[in-house]
């Protein structure tokens, strides 16, 4: 048998490969520098070299550190002499007069709060000293005209930010600020405070061990309930983080991805029909449905979160019928494709037996788009689940609000972390019983 | 006289995909209709079928033109004439016996179909039915999961549900193995025989006509070009039929067992080595 | 005619849950005196409560006055104030603050030529409206690019104070009741409270304008309820510090007087300056 | 075949019908209780019930449009105020899917069974998208525009976070679905990972990637304009600030929502198009 | 020595699927292994090009145990060992240059290669290799668009651009008909009778091999069975290594041309009819 059978000369054929190679090696490179380019033009259009300079990482930091760890307040009033400690400054999470932490000492005029490795605030009758070991006492001195410092070196480092009327020192072991008013120092904790119970609750501050004996087998701490009633109901009511609302928020948030991406579901399906190519009634009736189902996806769900405030008011119904409307319009497409989709053949056999229109729906076309429908439905409704989140937050509802809220007031942010662990757990365990049903309902 | 058709036609655009058909049945029968690819055969069946509808002609069957029948008319027609389809176009998610049922569907209340809710005395009869053709044993098993053949009996038994007056099939066994094809077209014969059912089906194979049928309709570009008895079917009338020029061999178009058989070993070896690329 | 339940509003600016707990002792004897269900809602932006009032569904709010100005000129039938708060001194004013960092040596609108000025919330009034027309009429225009650089929305009034802080912003303005020092922000107000929780040290920030004195934001009903239910609340509100300093305390976000009686006409100005500007 | 095994047929199927039917009806009770119960829920916890809200679902609408009828002159002049806006909107999109689908593809590759550079390291991977996804964008943007500040880079940053999560398990799907001849030819050759995955998978999936990626840049343009509204830049913001201020502003809300009404169906029209093209000729 | 196999073992879970497998090549030789499915054919020779790695043995390659190479030894190895698969496994949506410049991506820098930069002299060479074995004109085809015997040859000049020492070809014809099949046995004859170079194929028929090898080397259960020229493999080695009784016919296993010849048209309609299902 001949090997060689080619028509064209082979100097042609190797012209030809070589071209062919460095055509494809242009397109090799023109895609990654089309690709380049844009990114470059949206680096300067967004300016990334100047947000680098801008980025606050201190702001970083703090966020971080917050998030695991806590600060307690203990404050002079400087005129009156009246001393406050509270854990996040909160009135909920304030010391009784007559219970304050160990590391607080009462002393003439004010206090002195011991703080790790050695540091320790005096809040004196007349002065603020910071004894900081290795460096020397910083004596501040509040009065009618201002505040005044004097550092042991005579220099002002750049830990210390001072001006005639406000000095705030900043050290790894805490901080302290005096102003003529008042003087307050921040000692910091790792962990989240009085996550578990409030001060007032008499489980505060106990290991868990000792818990558990209180629990399994302890004197009941309050007569009418066990103590494991007790433990849950100081744990469930926590005016601290309110573990009752978040839950309930939470439930809130998957319950308006529920009601609106099921009722979406329920509302597409027939409209969809009215929108497939060979199930439409008239050419008409199509396009109008479709662009319908442009419009409700178009305007999105935030807008209609606005639109629909005014009739309905803030609240969870609001947020479900903003997602029920965006929702249906992406429904309306999706299942309408999937309905164009169908397998022409077992609905003409249906039509062969003389079936009626509906029949032919129900028996030709729902069985073959069920599991496109329903596996679609499932991951909306777990993205909803997500999108729920930022929804509630217009319509003051849901996990969304106390989060976005939390986020911008900025300060407690491990409450922001807490929420956050809450609605990707949520979300993860929504992806979860979806993927679950999904396999469950379609091969089953 | 049982079916007597009129000048049917049907042209889609400039093409006449049946041009003038004309015939009468005048007793129950078993007819084939033979023809290339593109004759006209499946279009026929649909417009008797009113699947698609006729562009010209009458077919009148037991006094009444069914080409002119609307809505609930056309639909209870439709529920007299069974149709098999090539590619058996069953529910293939549903299990056989709802399949079955399917055939009842013009006969019984939208709204308890809908829910797939039957008499017991429905279901009974679709298991009596599925015995009759020996695939009883698939009764609770989705369509999907039967071979081509059993899917072809469960579309025949759905036809049988209808309790036709005329059996439709076009090309029946085309998609079928030879085995499956033999046990698929002795079940229609069988139908006819037992039932006295008319049996109408297209068949793309000279061999199974001539065996099966009583009765062998050639068409040829839209027209009509034979319509006699099996022995009337000689070779020379084939060529005409399908055009064909004096290359033309009958074993082209053969599916039987018996002409196969020898060659199977090597032929399913062949086949399984293609089919795994 | 009879109501089946009663909805407050309450306006952003504080930890939703916080809002809540501070009005849920308003919302328990609200409950008792009208015998219906009592619900508190509390949208992220004050639109939400402003949309809730303008379509009855929020039956009772602590607005803000321009806040107010944008209910009535929507739809002037829709509420109508009934009580203020009165501070401490006995006035019923607060301020806008202007203020920058220390470090960028801007002192005064005068150094601000080209800068970005930040607001709050659009439907603030010490956030936007005020100084949006009070800084125009001293001739500094506040449309983008004319005399500042830019003019942006930061949302409210925390966004403002840390955007100023970042720098992401030139200038800004918040709220304060005016009393008390710079340096601790006030004695009340958002600067006080973000230097209190430690976002911002007030060394490090100049206040560069302030506001004439503003009027504090009525606590409005709607014009709809039947008037023993109009009258019950306003008793009871009315009532709150001579009855419950503590949840007075709570519901006027900080230490007051009382709350007293106010009429419609006390916001003319400010619906004046409202309808101005557009 | 004996009648006695075609009554036993029948008396089976009848009892798994029946069977069937209940599971049936209890699964559709059970959903409608659900999704009644639920409906009662939200409604109750509503400022306003569902249907005394209903004859006012149209009153801000006509506010709207009212008074952008009444200045309806300028509305070009309001189209071409907001337009940068909408661009900037539009690449926050472009860029975070970019990125994002460039993750997606190296963390799809690395988490594919049979592909993977450490099979070890599937689940991590793995794990690593789920959480990607299932954190909310607006999480992401809020704690980077207390970082970086406001504008489009915290958005970006969050959607491109999202978009790698979520792409990368559809990828990987598509990973799944490739053949493996072809690299294990290449793996026979002595070509590395990298030459592996880009001439031997990237050809096999790159249409099914383009088409998911194109949906996921069409879901990114509604997500860049949900940021805008809490700060974050482009179309979503200017929206924010003109609905929010109500009347007066109406006419450049009617505007930016024109935009934005567009564009969003325009890239869904655009990329259903391609979308389409790509998964059906090659 | 060439290449000397010591007891390379590979354990499976429970399944010893080569079973201390031993032989020695002295010199440049075309080696058949037969033996039946699952005797551990496919898996001995991706041990040897280090597809799969060895649970025990050595296989010494010029001096070196190729067995023990790692990370990017193991690939300049492979490089140097040529594999050709029953599949073809091509890169089907590419060109057929591109396809057989693959070979060299193991001597050619990643990101060169990634970009499609390529010398002009390789290409040149791609397209010689490929009119060497008679299919240049398909050069700028896609893999996918070629027929089963032409993507083999494109495997075949792939495993040539390599420039390997060995060639090893896991049943390189099964999924070809035997016109084909006769095509790529050539070749890989041609490259071993003009190259020099040692080429290695499992074969699953006993009279491809005993036609195209020097020397046979049977297995049967992971082990070597049989080794030795072609004229030692009698019927009744061939029955050892295959495990087989009396039945034993060689047909069963044949694919050369001759023998089935006469049967192709029916063969070709039938598989064609199959594979329009
Ligand atoms: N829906 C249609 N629209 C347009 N032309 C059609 C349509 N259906 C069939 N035709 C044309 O009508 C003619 C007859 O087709 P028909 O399917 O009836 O042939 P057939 O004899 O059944 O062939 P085959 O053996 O291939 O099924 C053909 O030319 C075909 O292209
Ligand atoms: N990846 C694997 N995992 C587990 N067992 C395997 C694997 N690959 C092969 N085996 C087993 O190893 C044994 C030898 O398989 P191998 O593929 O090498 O046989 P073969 O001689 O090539 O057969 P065939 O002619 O079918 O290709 C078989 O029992 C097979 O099941
Ligand atoms: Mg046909
Ligand atoms: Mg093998």
């Amino acid at each position: 048998m001949a090997m060689t059978e080619t028509g064209l000369s082979l100097p042609d054929l190797r012209a030809g490969a070589v071209a062919l190679i460095a055509r494809k090696r242009l397109i090799a490179f023109i895609a990654p520098a089309v690709v380049l380019a844009y990114l470059v033009y949206v680096f300067f259009a967004f300016d990334i070299p100047g947000l680098a300079q801008r980025a606050r990482m201190d702001n970083a930091m703090m966020l971080v550190s917050d998030s695991y760890s806590y600060k307690t307040h203990v404050e002079r009033n400087n005129r009156t002499g009246a001393m406050t400690i509270a854990i996040e400054g909160e009135r909920k999470g304030t010391y009784a007069d007559d219970a304050w932490p160990d590391w607080v000492q009462r002393a003439p005029g004010g206090a002195v709060v011991q703080l790790d490795d050695g540091y320790s605030v005096t809040m004196g009758e007349d002065d603020v000293r910071f004894e900081i070991p290795d460096y020397g006492t910083l004596v501040i001195v509040p009065a009618q005209s201002g505040v005044t410092l004097t550092t042991p070196d005579g220099t002002v480092p750049d830990w210390i930010n001072a001006s005639d009327t406000r000095v705030a020192v900043t050290t790894p072991e805490g901080r302290l600020t005096v102003t003529k008013a008042r003087a307050e120092v921040f000692r910091y904790f790792f962990g989240w405070e009085l996550f578990f119970f409030t001060l007032d609750s008499p489980f505060h501050g106990k290991s868990f061990i000792s818990l558990a004996e209180l629990a399994l087998w302890g004197d009941r701490v309050r007569p009418d309930h066990s103590n494991i009633a007790a433990m849950a109901s100081d744990f469930w009511n926590n005016q601290m983080w309110r573990h009752k609302d978040v839950a309930w928020a939470l439930f809130e948030t998957v319950l308006m991805a529920f009601l609106g991406t099921i009722s979406a579901a329920l509302i597409a399906l027939p409209l969809a029909f009215l929108s497939a190519r060979n199930f439409a009634p008239g050419l008409a009736v199509r396009f109008g449905v479709r662009r319908v189902f442009d419009f409700l996806r178009g305007v999105d769900g935030l807008i209609w979160t606005i639109i629909l405030s005014r009739a309905f008011g803030p609240g969870p119904l609001t947020g479900s019928l903003a997602i029920l409307l965006t929702d249906t319009g992406s429904f309306g497409k999706l299942f309408s494709e999937a309905i164009e989709n169908v397998d022409e053949k077992q609905v003409e056999g249906l039509r062969s037996t003389g079936a009626n229109a509906v029949q032919r729906h129900r028996f030709g076309v729902l069985p073959q788009v069920a599991p496109v429908i329903l596996s679609q439905v499932l991951y909306y409704l777990e993205s909803n689940t997500r999108s729920a989140t930022v929804i509630g937050a217009i319509v003051g509802g849901g996990i969304g609000l106390l989060l976005t809220q939390a986020m911008i007031t900025q300060k407690d942010w491990e409450e922001v972390t807490y929420y956050i662990v809450l609605i990707v757990l949520v979300v993860m365990a929504m992806d979860t019983i979806s993927g679950w049903l999904r396999r469950k309902l379609i091969q089953g | 006289m049982l079916i007597s058709v009129e000048g049917v036609t049907k042209v889609f655009g400039q093409n006449t995909a049946v041009d003038n058909a004309t015939f009468a049945v005048e007793r129950p029968a078993m007819i084939g209709i033979i023809g290339r690819s593109g004759a006209g055969k499946s279009t026929f069946l649909r417009m008797m079928n009113r699947l698609t509808d006729a562009t010209e002609g009458r077919l009148v069957f037991e006094g009444r033109d069914v080409l002119a029948l609307k809505g609930a008319d056309k639909r209870a027609w439709q529920s007299q004439c069974a149709m098999i389809f090539q590619q058996f176009n069953l529910v293939p998610r549903m299990d056989v016996v709802s399949n079955v049922l399917h055939g009842l569907l013009n006969r019984r209340g939208t709204l308890a179909t809908i829910f797939n809710i039957w008499p017991t005395d429905d279901i009974h009869r679709a298991i009596d039915i599925l015995d009759r053709l020996g695939i009883a044993e698939q009764a609770p098993k989705r369509a999907e999961a039967l071979s081509g053949g059993q899917q072809q009996r469960v579309a025949i038994a759905r036809a049988l549900m209808q309790d036709p007056k005329v059996i439709l099939a076009d090309e029946p066994i085309a998609s079928l193995d030879p085995m499956n094809a033999q046990v698929v077209m002795d079940a229609l014969r069988r139908i006819h025989d037992e039932d006295g059912r008319t049996v109408i089906a297209n068949l793309h194979t000279l061999d199974t006509a001539r065996r099966y049928c009583d009765r062998v309709i050639g068409m040829r570009g839209g027209r009509i070009v034979f319509d006699g008895t099996p022995d009337l079917l000689t070779t020379a009338a084939a060529r005409e039929i399908y055009g064909a020029d004096e290359n033309f061999s009958e074993a082209a178009t053969s599916t039987s067992i018996e002409t196969l058989e020898p060659d199977n070993a090597a032929d399913n070896a062949y086949a399984a080595r293609l089919l795994t690329n | 005619q009879e109501i089946t339940q009663f909805n407050i509003g309450l306006l952003g600016g504080e930890n939703a849950q916080d809002r809540m707990t501070s009005n849920e002792c308003l919302r328990v004897k609200l409950e008792d005196a009208l015998g219906v269900p009592v619900k508190i809602f509390t949208p992220a932006d004050y639109d939400g409560v402003i949309q809730g009032m303008l379509g009855g569904t929020i039956d009772v709010s602590w607005l803000g006055a321009s806040a107010y100005a944008k209910v009535y000129l929507t739809d002037p039938e829709a509420v109508e104030p009934a009580l203020v708060k009165q501070n401490v001194d006995g006035s019923i004013g607060y301020y806008s603050i202007g203020f920058a960092r220390k470090d960028s040596g801007i002192t005064s609108l005068d150094d601000m030529k080209g800068k970005v000025f930040g607001f709050g919330d659009p439907n603030s009034t010490s956030g936007y409206l005020i100084p949006n027309v009070e800084i125009s009429a001293a001739g500094y225009s506040m449309v983008p690019g004319e005399y500042f650089g830019d003019v942006k929305f930061l949302g409210g009034h925390e966004q403002t104070i840390v955007g100023v802080n970042n720098g992401d912003v030139d200038a800004g303005v918040t709220w304060a009741d005016g009393l008390g020092n710079w340096e601790d922000g006030y004695n009340s107000g958002a600067l006080r409270k973000a230097a209190d929780a430690g976002l911002v040290d007030m060394n490090d920030l100049v206040q560069i304008w302030k506001s004439k004195e503003i009027p504090e934001g009525p606590v409005a009903l709607r014009k709809a309820l039947p008037a023993d239910v109009k009258a019950k609340v306003i008793q009871i509100v009315a009532d709150l510090h001579e009855t419950d300093p503590a949840c007075a305390y709570g519901v006027a976000a900080g230490e007051a007087k009382d709350f007293i009686p106010v009429k419609h006409e006390q916001y003319l100005s400010i619906i004046a300056a409202r309808k101005l500007t557009q | 075949m004996t009648m006695t095994t075609a009554d036993g047929i029948k008396a089976d199927y009848m009892a798994q019908r029946r069977q069937k039917q209940m599971y049936s009806g209890l699964l559709l009770i059970i959903f409608v209780a659900l999704l009644v119960s639920s409906f009662r829920l939200a409604n109750d916890r509503n400022a306003g019930g569902f249907f005394d809200g209903l004859h006012r679902v149209l009153d801000f609408p006509t506010e709207l449009l009212t008074e952008a009828l009444q200045k309806i002159t300028l509305l070009p002049a309001n189209l071409a105020r907001f337009l940068p806006a909408l661009i900037e909107t539009i690449n926050i999109a472009a860029v975070s899917t970019l990125i994002g689908a460039l993750l997606a593809m190296v963390l799809s590759l690395l988490s594919t069974r049979g592909l993977a550079l450490w099979p070890r390291a599937i689940p991590l991977f793995r794990r690593m998208m789920d959480v990607m996804r299932a954190v909310p964008e607006v999480v992401i943007a809020l704690v980077l525009i207390f970082i970086l500040g406001g504008g489009p880079v915290p958005a970006m940053i969050a959607i491109a976070f999202h978009t790698a999560g979520a792409l990368g398990k559809q990828f990987s799907e598509v990973n799944e679905n490739a053949d493996l001849k072809p690299v294990e030819g290449l793996a026979s050759v002595g070509g590395s990972w990298f030459q592996r995955m880009w001439l031997g998978v990237v050809p096999q999936v790159a249409p099914n990637y383009l088409s998911y990626a194109l949906m996921r840049f069409e879901i990114n343009v509604r997500a860049s304009a949900i940021l805008g509204f809490v700060g974050a830049g482009g179309i979503g913001y200017e929206l924010k600030i003109a609905i929010g201020w109500g009347q007066g502003r109406y006419d450049a809300a009617a505007a930016i929502f024109l935009l934005l009404f567009l564009t969003i169906v325009a890239i869904d029209q655009i990329s259903s198009h391609y979308r389409n093209k790509l998964v059906k000729g090659h």
